[in-house]
């Protein structure tokens, strides 16, 4: 890849320090995230986002008590109207979305569907955070061999495109479940993880104050979980709440591939829509309602990400 | 030369520059700036970082964004009123009769434009020459600010050209088509003292030789002393001081004045004198509306300093024909500044 | 510069040998396999143990992944035992990649056209309201999984309207000589004009349900890279030369913003391919994509097996063209 | 012993386009219209021999004819090739004479000769030819080598043809009618190789003779198949012997997405397709499309292995699990419209069905009782189902499971779920007495109940898992006896017999659960065409009007 | 000459005339190298030449001195005080630090050594971790080395705020809280947090404004009284350089060329390249500026990659000469010239001779020479010589 050409710029860094230190007193000193925040907060991209991002999470928390029916079961009524024909319950009074092809009440699924959708999203971007903060810290932080040994892996990871991948490693286990599903979505996001990680870490391995804390005789551990790591979770935080919005769509569509979870008793919105995809001639809404809730969430975490990864950025600080 | 001159090339005439958009703090960066600079003078202006040297020239070639930013007072150049202009007049102004130089060579050239591209660009632009004709005289311009091989580095690209002569280009492209006026935004910060040396005498022989009126800005006081005919000492957007640069290094008369010039370590001096700071920092100023800025940070702040502003007067007391804003003045006799009280300020700031 | 594009190869041969590595191990490790492949619902354990034999199955793995990799570099990936029963995969995938680039071509086409201008004017009119609007509109279009647009727009424009074809990559009854099996490229060399109006016709829906996410990633790249280049300073100093606006437009801002887009659109590639398999199945498009989501259903690991590992490969290369073409842009790295 | 079904469904022989029928005045008058039909997968080869799955037969019922055809839109044998035939008394010698005047595609004369060909050519193949996986058909109704039903053939006359069969089977003659044992053209062969099929990497490379020269008699000539377009095109074979065929050009576009094909079909790019999803029958319909709903050919039963779960040799657990099943209301949710609950292992349609059977009725205190009696109160039990897949008698694997599941909760059994793609696993999980109970089913290629018997239960290793049970020698016996009977009356009795012991009290190795109906669908303004219960349609006799 | 000098690093105090008679030295550098490879590879990285950032440098370091170290942006003087206190892999050479060598010293024992030497640096706000505060910051040093047990780790602190000049409320602040002048102070306050004996300080003050940057060299200077240290104050601006340090050397292209007490050396600078230095220094003062005779030289600093042969100066010299200066390398000698102090050396085939006139500055030949050759990976690689030079 391209080098990063910085001829110069340690002059040019010297200088922005040098106004930097004006301009930042005690009174006016900020951080880097509460200046972020300041920006952010007239950000109506990130306004935007962050809504729907709350709404979500608080639907996710509250909506096993306000679910009007039990998402897991079969409503009896609505069951008995389930023939060939009408495999889709319609909507009707008590049940204002109507059922799904197993009887049960679609706004119910719908609600408490959030709660699923987060955990494997979540859970999958802590999973790949995980890995690839192992792989990161393993290469940023030890460097030398064992640097060019956990690239050299990340790199053909990298080099195969992600879902290929996903599909790969899902279709690896005999038995799908929601479980494979977060494990795959978290596999692919560990190399980005891990080169996010390490490419940050090997900055903070140059920087002055790390050097500092080397000089200081602090010991090597130390240098890379107090220093170096803290510092360096910046961009990968940033990362994670786009990878938040990736792993939501990823995991629909690996339910759409069949690959997703085949027990669907616990609603997920993207394996709703996996399972949908065969109404979906006849009876598109069973389908369009959790489309609808993936696209609004993952928009969500999407423009809060990109906006915070702007904010963040300090060539867009400006 | 007096500033009040009429035949004067450009004439700054009360700039103030404010930033801030709605709902935030505004800030005025550049408050009520007047000067002046004549054919073939050098004006310097220098300050510390952040007191506005910058905008003031950025705003004298309207250069500030678009948004976010205020701009009064008139800025006339040979007669005409810049801030009157259209856009387009005002751009078929810039690079042919007002030019500027900023202070980092790398990043001010274009990265993948080939050398030759962006100085004959100005030429194409302003000289109405075709392409053939433009080289040629590409050439002698790079020859003439002392780049070897001049040929061979038009098709070159900045990063191959050491910083010195990334400098020397822009220079070459501000010279393009001979301006009446040019600015020079710090051009020597980034350079080592040595080549330094060299683009200040570059610079100090294209003034003698073309009579172009050059505004030096800079922060570095042993620079404004080799080069400039006139210093204006800025402090917090406005003029503190101005005098000739004999004058000037000599009698000091603001504090602020003195101060830097105290706080400079210099190559002549007897070692082991201590050094004087200028206690604080910009952060400690306060606002001109009431007082003196400097006033938190001055040694030789009276009462008045913090309850009237002071205006820039002539200043009687020296034979020289010298601008100041102070009430308190440093003494004429004692050239050398106060040595710093022990605690002089009010903040956490500790010296 | 020949030195780096060797060491690139180089590296790129050493990344596929690793990924065959890995890709084969994965494959013999999923449950099933060729054998279960093969048979089916018909196979008995006998005929099972029979067909391990026969296929040589029963050697050791190493003794089998040698096998592989020496027909693999020979470009032998072994007989589809699944979705193209019978043939090479080599050749599956030969006759089917066309159409798959031809799509990526279009969909990466359909991105450029519409993020670039649209990034430099959201960029322009920072903060504004167009600009806001199109950063939401753009990042709708990552949200939207691949295949739920691609379903609403097969509905609308071809069940509802009728204006396109629904899917397939020709109509039935063109009667279109294939050359190269680029249909687009075959009917201009033929002079079949119905058959490049009716591949073109094809492309549309699935070029531009691919085309969602590049196009949003693109023109977030434009945007921000235009923001950043409108700062620099040599801008300011194409300004201080009162350059005329469209000099400073063209030469100055756009030339430098473009330089990380090229390095986004070699990226891209890699989530094109990953969205073609959604995609091209949706559409039923015969392209590698469809072949890979068949050959999943079907475990058909000689197809899994090229279509990956071409995959890859076209990946690396790209990027490598896309490192060159970098480098030509951008005289920085050229001297490296 | 094994299985075959696909997402297509079965198949059977070639089509009746015999004497009796092809002339019987529904011929349609010859159009140059095209007929595009989506198809849901390539055709694997052109050989029906090698071939083993519907898209293929599909594909190859129209090229190719057989000794014995299927009536149109039945099950029952008919003339095609052969005129007719006759069996000696010990059922080991067969007589066939020949329709005259047919020739191949090729332009050879079809005759006694080039029957015998075949048959030569289907018992003489290479080691690989002889792999279940490859001639799947021959090897599971006639078998390779020296215990081969197959015993010689002899052209006696140009148009009469005598094959021999080593040991007597009720299979015979109806075992030719099957797509397999398509009569292809002896030059063609020769020509391109066509026993030359290889084992190669971990695959089969078929000759050129099955990729590309496919010769028969049928009323369409093989075209092209175009891989990189993903159609195949047939063309109407002037020169066929019976009437021609209604469309000048057939032409199979392979749309793996069942969305997809529908809304080719209603974008009116496609004419037709299989399988339709029972739940978009009515909306096909309201929008002037012909859904065809054929009889049902096919079995969904819910196996209890014995040997995957030893808690089940016991019969009173076996009847438990049944009596719990409410197959009635599966039946009516979850089956398309014309789906009956099964008796027995093989549909009414199959000769040995026995109409006595009563169902096993839906009694959950029975079963609770019958399970307290054989103290397994607390049973548990994994329960398999396959995804990724559907099936004409599985539409949705998921929500059978799902009903099941609940039934069986409801009677204190605790299931444990095991689901599995369906060839990631399943298959051979459930082949291999992983499952002790799961759900599979059948779809029949012809008329005979031991294509459905046999392949449930034959051999010591079936998916039953009956080795372990008392009753399993006795079933074995019974199944070889029942086939090797030459009489047709007798062996159905026999067959009758058979199906209430399974049914019985205490043999019951599994539980049949459903008969579903596989429909077919063509637009608005596709003709002529005539469902098969074999899923073995003939698309000569369809016209496309504009 | 190099022949009649003694060779420093084995006679260190050969000749000693100056007022340490009874040289107390602290740090003895012996012939240090540091050289960066650089790397390229095909598959696996192969050095295929090396930045030569430090290139031989010897010197002492006495007790309760202040060394100054000047030179121009990359002739290696960071790199010299990192690899000065192990902080960089040297590749040739010793330090000898108050008796011990410290390349024999590896992991635990180099770090626990580390509580005599520390390091200020030029950049305050990015030697800081932004994410502790003062106090986790001045604490960790004091912990690595148990230097503090509960109670007493607070006085310390305090003591070691007021060292430094700052209030107590600091301790609970983050580095972006203060101004540059207070950063760099609690930069210092970590140095000395441990006790050092010797703070090494690279550029402490460049960042700063010349009023900030004056308190930040006042305090230095405190600090060396009251706390006995010795310091390597490494800077480009000659006059801070001078102002503060007892000896001065000058560094060119990765060694040292010319060192000597501070006051002789602007007194007598001998070397060419220290005498363009100082008449490039702009004094703030017309009088001087104007009087001034500038020696200008011709282009930048030559690639540290690609050194020239023999006087690495002899590119952009005036008064090179035919012969030698392009082939032999000149070490430090000592020189007898009038009023040269014994301990000033030099690193100049000719210095006698410009020294009493007999030579006189010439124009330099300007060397094309393709600026990417011998490129190192630094950044730094495209500088060439280049201009013509007016000798003023
Ligand atoms: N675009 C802007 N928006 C808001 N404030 C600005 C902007 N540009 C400059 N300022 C503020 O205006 C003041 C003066 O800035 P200016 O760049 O003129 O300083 P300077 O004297 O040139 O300093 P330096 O020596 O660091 O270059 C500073 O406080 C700066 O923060
Ligand atoms: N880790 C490194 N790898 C390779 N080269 C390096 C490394 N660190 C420094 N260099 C190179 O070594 C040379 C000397 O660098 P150093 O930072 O010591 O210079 P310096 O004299 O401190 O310069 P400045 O005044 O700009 O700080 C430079 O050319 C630099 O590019
Ligand atoms: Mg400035
Ligand atoms: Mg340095
Ligand atoms: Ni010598």
């Amino acid at each position: 890849m391209a080098t990063d050409t910085t001829f110069g710029q340690r002059k040019k860094d010297r200088i922005d320090s040098l106004a930097e230190a004006g301009t930042l007193s005690k009174d006016e000193g900020v951080s880097l995230l509460q200046s972020a925040w300041r920006r952010l907060r007239r950000d109506p991209v990130f306004l935007i986002g962050l809504t729907i991002v709350s709404v979500f999470v608080l639907v996710a928390i509250i909506a096993p008590f306000v679910a009007p029916f039990d998402p897991t079961k079969a409503v009896p009524e609505l069951r008995s109207q389930i023939s060939p024909a009408t495999p889709i319950p319609p909507a009707q009074e008590g049940h204002l979305l109507g059922g799904d092809n197993a009887g049960r009440d679609l706004f119910s699924r719908l609600l408490v569907g959030s709660r699923q959708t987060l955990i494997v999203g979540v859970l999958a971007t802590l999973g790949g955070l995980a890995g690839g903060m192992l792989l990161g810290t393993l290469a940023g932080g030890i460097g030398g061999w064992m640097d060019s040994a956990v690239m050299r892996v990340v790199d053909v990871m990298l080099s195969i495109p992600s879902l290929l991948m996903a599909f790969s490693i899902a279709a690896m286990f005999a038995r799908p479940s929601q479980w494979t599903v977060i494990l795959a979505i978290a596999i692919i996001q560990v190399p980005i993880f891990a080169r996010l990680l390490r490419g940050s870490m090997l900055s903070q391995r140059h920087s002055d104050h790390v050097l500092a804390a080397r000089a200081l005789g602090v010991k090597p551990a130390a240098i890379v979980f107090r220093h170096m790591l803290p510092n360096s979770l910046g961009p990968v935080i940033v990362q994670g709440t786009l990878v938040l919005a990736v792993a939501i769509i990823d995991a629909a569509a690996l339910s759409f591939l069949g690959l997703g979870n085949p027990d669907d008793s616990v609603p997920e919105w993207g394996q709703m829509l996996g399972a949908a995809q065969r109404f979906f001639n006849t009876f598109p809404h069973i389908a369009v309602y959790p489309a609808i809730c993936i696209i609004v969430v993952a928009l969500g975490f999407t423009l809060m990400g990109e906006s915070l990864r702007e904010a963040l950025d300090p060539k867009s600080r400006r | 030369m007096s500033s009040a001159t009429t035949g004067a090339l450009l004439e700054v005439e009360d700039l103030r520059v404010t930033f801030g958009q709605k709902g935030k703090r505004q800030f005025t960066a550049v408050d009520g700036v007047s000067f002046t600079v004549n054919p073939g003078e050098t004006v310097g202006l220098v300050g510390e970082s952040g007191c506005g040297k910058s905008v003031t020239s950025l705003a004298i070639m309207r250069l500030l964004p678009n948004r976010g930013n205020t701009v009064t007072g008139s800025v006339r150049f040979a007669g005409q009123d810049l801030f009157s202009l259209s856009d387009g007049e005002m751009r078929d102004r810039r690079g042919r009769d007002l030019a500027m130089i900023f202070q980092d060579p790398l990043s001010s050239l274009n990265p993948v434009v080939p050398l030759g591209t962006q100085v004959t660009e100005v030429l194409q632009r302003h000289k109405g020459m075709k392409r053939g004709p433009a080289k040629t005289r590409a050439t002698e311009l790079l020859d003439k600010v002392g780049i070897p091989d001049p040929t061979r580095r038009l098709s070159e690209y900045p990063h191959q050209l050491s910083g010195g002569m990334r400098q020397r280009a822009l220079i070459a492209m501000a010279l393009a088509c001979e301006p009446r006026l040019l600015i020079a935004d710090e051009p020597t910060t980034a350079l080592d003292v040595t080549i330094q040396a060299q683009i200040l005498a570059l610079l100090r022989e294209l003034v003698v030789d073309s009579g172009t009126a050059l505004i030096m800005i800079t922060h570095d006081l042993g620079v404004v002393a080799g080069l400039c005919d006139e210093v204006n000492v800025l402090y917090g957007g406005r003029i503190v001081e101005r005098a000739q640069r004999h004058d000037l290094f000599k009698v000091p008369r603001h504090p602020y004045t003195g101060g830097l010039l105290a706080s400079i370590p210099r190559l002549d001096d007897p070692r082991g004198r201590r050094l004087s700071p200028v206690p604080g920092s910009v952060a400690d100023n306060i606002p001109w509306d009431s007082a003196c800025a400097f006033a938190p940070r001055c040694s030789s702040a009276i009462d008045t300093c913090r309850t009237v502003t002071p205006d820039l007067v002539a200043d009687d007391a020296v034979p020289d024909a010298r601008l100041l804003r102070c009430h308190n003045p440093l003494p004429v006799d004692g050239s050398q500044a106060p040595t710093a009280p022990a605690d002089p300020t009010t903040t956490t700031e500790a010296s | 510069m020949l030195k780096f594009i060797v060491r690139r190869l180089l590296q790129a041969v050493l990344a596929m040998f690793m990924m065959s590595l890995l890709l084969f191990a994965w494959l013999r490790s999923l449950p099933g396999g060729p054998v279960s492949a093969l048979l089916g619902e018909r196979g008995t354990p006998e005929s099972a143990a029979a067909l391990r034999e026969q296929l040589g199955l029963n050697d050791s793995i190493f003794v089998q992944y040698w096998r592989f990799l020496t027909r693999a570099v020979q470009g032998d990936f072994g007989i589809s035992n699944g979705v193209f029963r019978g043939q090479p995969a080599m050749e599956v995938f030969l006759q089917r990649f066309p159409a798959t680039i031809e799509l990526s071509i279009i969909a990466i086409a359909i991105a450029l056209v519409l993020a670039i201008p649209l990034g430099y004017l959201a960029a322009r009119r920072r903060g504004g309201i167009f600009d806001t609007g199109s950063v939401i509109f753009s990042l709708v279009g990552v949200a939207v999984p691949v295949f739920f647009l691609a379903y609403v727009l097969k509905y609308i424009f071809a069940v509802r309207w009728g204006l396109l074809p629904p899917s397939g990559r020709s109509g039935v009854g063109i009667n279109a000589t294939h050359i190269t099996n680029f249909y687009i490229l075959d009917g201009i060399m033929t002079r079949e004009w119905d058959a490049v109006w009716d591949a073109l016709k094809h492309l549309i829906l699935p070029a531009l349900a691919l085309s969602s996410i590049p196009f949003a990633i693109i023109f977030r790249i434009t945007r921000a890279s235009v923001i950043e280049v409108m700062d620099e300073d040599y801008v300011r100093t194409a300004r201080a030369k009162g350059l005329t606006s469209s000099t400073i437009r063209g030469r100055h801002i756009m030339r430098n913003a473009l330089i990380p887009v090229v390095t986004i659109i070699g990226l891209q590639i890699g989530a094109l391919l990953a969205g073609a398999v959604l995609t091209e199945k949706v559409f039923a498009f015969p392209g590698i994509g469809d072949a890979l989501a068949q050959g999943f259903t079907l475990r058909d690991y000689p197809i899994l097996q090229v279509v990956i590992m071409m995959a890859a490969l076209i990946y690396i290369i790209v990027n490598l063209l896309v490192d060159i073409a970098y480098a030509i842009i951008d005289p920085r790295v050229r001297t490296r | 012993q094994s299985q075959r079904d696909d997402d297509t469904g079965g198949d059977g022989g070639g089509d009746a386009g015999s004497e009796t029928d092809g002339g019987s005045g529904e011929a349609p008058e010859p159009t140059d219209g095209t007929f595009v039909f989506g198809a849901a997968g390539a055709p694997t080869t052109f050989d029906p021999f090698y071939a083993s799955d519907g898209e293929t037969f599909r594909v190859s019922r129209q090229i190719f004819q057989n000794l014995v055809g299927i009536e149109a839109g039945g099950t029952e044998g008919v003339p095609e090739l052969a005129t007719d035939w006759e069996g000696s008394e010990d059922g080991l010698t067969w007589t066939f004479n020949l329709q005259e005047g047919v020739t191949f595609h090729d332009g050879t004369d079809f005759n006694a000769e080039a029957v015998c060909a075949n048959f030569e050519r289907w018992a003489d193949q290479n080691e690989v030819g002889q792999n279940p996986a490859v001639a799947y058909y021959y090897g599971n109704d006639f078998g390779f080598g020296d215990d081969s039903l197959y015993g010689g053939c002899e052209a006696t006359e140009e148009l009469t043809a005598e094959i021999t069969i080593t040991r007597p089977t009720g299979k015979f003659p109806m075992v030719l009618s099957q797509s397999a044992y398509a009569i292809q053209s002896p030059t063609a062969m020769e020509e391109y190789n066509a026993n030359d099929v290889k084992a190669e990497g971990e695959a089969f490379v078929y000759p050129e003779y099955a990729e590309e020269h496919p010769t028969g008699t049928g009323p369409f000539k093989f075209e092209s198949y175009d891989n990189a377009g993903a159609t195949v095109t047939l063309v109407r074979n002037d020169d066929y012997w019976g009437d021609a065929a209604g469309v000048a050009n057939l032409v199979f576009k392979i749309i793996p997405d069942e969305n997809a094909r529908r809304q080719e079909l209603e974008a009116g790019t496609i004419n037709g397709y299989d399988l339709p999803n029972p739940v978009d029958w009515a909306s096909l319909e309201e929008g002037g499309n012909q859904v065809m709903i054929r009889d049902p050919f096919n079995i969904l039963y819910l196996a209890l292995n014995s040997v995957a779960d030893p808690q089940l040799e016991d019969p009173l657990i076996r009847q438990a699990l049944y009596h719990a099943i409410d197959r009635e209301t599966l039946v009516q949710n979850q089956l398309p419209e014309g789906a009956e609950v099964a008796t027995q292992f093989i549909p009414n349609t199959v000769s040995g069905y026995n109409s006595s059977i009563e169902p096993y009725a839906y009694d959950p205190d029975l079963a609770k009782d019958l399970l307290a009696e054989a103290g397994a109160s607390d049973l548990t039990i994994d329960l398999w189902y396959p995804t990724e897949v559907t099936r004409p008698y599985l539409p949705d694997p998921q929500r059978i499971y799902d009903a099941v599941k609940a039934d069986w909760e409801a009677v204190g059994v605790t299931v444990n779920p095991v689901s599995k793609p369906w060839s990631g696993g399943y298959i051979d999980g459930t082949q291999q007495s992983q499952a002790p109970a799961f759900f599979l089913g059948w779809t029949g290629d012809l008329n005979s109940a031991d294509n459905f018997l046999c392949a449930f239960f034959c051999g010591d290793d079936n998916q039953f898992g009956t080795e372990p049970l008392p009753f399993h020698q006795e079933l074995q016996d019974a199944l070889r006896a029942a086939d090797g009977e030459p009489d047709e009356e007798t062996r159905t009795a026999m067959y009758e017999e058979l199906n209430a012991n399974i049914m019985s009290e205490d043999w019951l190795p599994g539980l049949p659960i459903s008969h579903s109906p596989p429909a077919i669908v063509v637009g608005p303004n596709v003709e002529g065409l005539i469902a098969s219960p074999l899923t073995a349609e003939d698309f000569s006799t369809v016209t496309v009007t504009e | 000459m190099s022949e009649q000098t003694p060779d420093p690093a084995t006679e260190p105090d050969g000749g000693a005339t100056t007022a340490t008679a009874e040289r107390d030295v602290l740090v003895d550098v012996r012939g240090v190298k540091v050289h960066f490879p650089i790397k390229r590879g095909i598959i696996f990285d192969r050095t295929v030449g090396h930045v030569y950032a430090v290139d031989g440098m010897d010197l002492q370091i006495l007790r309760g001195e202040t060394y100054g170290l000047v030179g121009e942006s990359g002739c290696g003087k960071s790199t010299f005080g990192r690899a000065l206190l192990q902080l960089e892999e040297l590749t040739e050479g010793e330090v000898v630090f108050d008796g011990t060598d410290l390349a024999s010293l590896k992991g635990e024992a180099l770090r626990r050594r580390r509580h005599d030497m520390q390091m200020v640096f030029q950049d305050p706000l990015g030697s800081l971790d932004p994410r502790q505060t003062v106090e986790q910051l001045l604490l960790e040093g004091m912990k690595a080395h148990g230097l503090v047990k509960g109670q007493d780790a607070h006085e310390r602190l305090v003591g070691l705020l007021q060292a430094v000049g700052l209030p107590k409320t600091a301790l609970q602040k983050y580095p972006h809280e203060f101004s540059g002048g207070q950063r760099q102070r609690v930069g210092i306050a970590r140095a000395l947090s441990v006790d050092p004996k010797l703070i090494v300080a690279d550029e402490p003050v460049s960042a700063l404004d010349v009023s900030v940057q004056a308190q930040v060299v006042n305090l230095l200077e405190d600090l060396q009284e009251e706390f006995g240290l010795t310091y390597l104050v490494i800077a480009h601006d000659l006059a801070v350089v001078r102002h503060i340090s007892d000896r001065v050397g000058v560094m060119y292209l990765g060694s040292l060329v010319e060192e000597a007490d501070a006051d002789d050396l602007y007194a007598l600078p001998l070397h060419p390249y220290t005498r363009a230095l100082m008449s490039a220094v702009p004094v703030p003062d017309p009088v001087v500026e104007d009087s001034r005779e500038q020696i200008l030289l011709a282009g930048d600093l030559p690639s540290p990659a690609n050194p020239p042969s023999g006087c690495r100066f002899h590119t952009r010299c005036p008064w090179r000469q035919e012969t030698r200066c392009d082939t032999e390398r000149p070490e430090l000698r000592t020189l007898q010239v009038e009023g040269a102090t014994q301990s000033h050396r030099v690193a100049c085939h000719w210095a006698e001779q410009i020294a009493s006139g007999e030579l006189q500055p010439h124009a330099v030949e300007i060397q094309v020479t393709d600026p990417t050759e011998g490129a190192s990976d630094t950044g730094e690689e495209f500088f060439g010589p280049a201009s013509v030079s007016e000798v003023g």
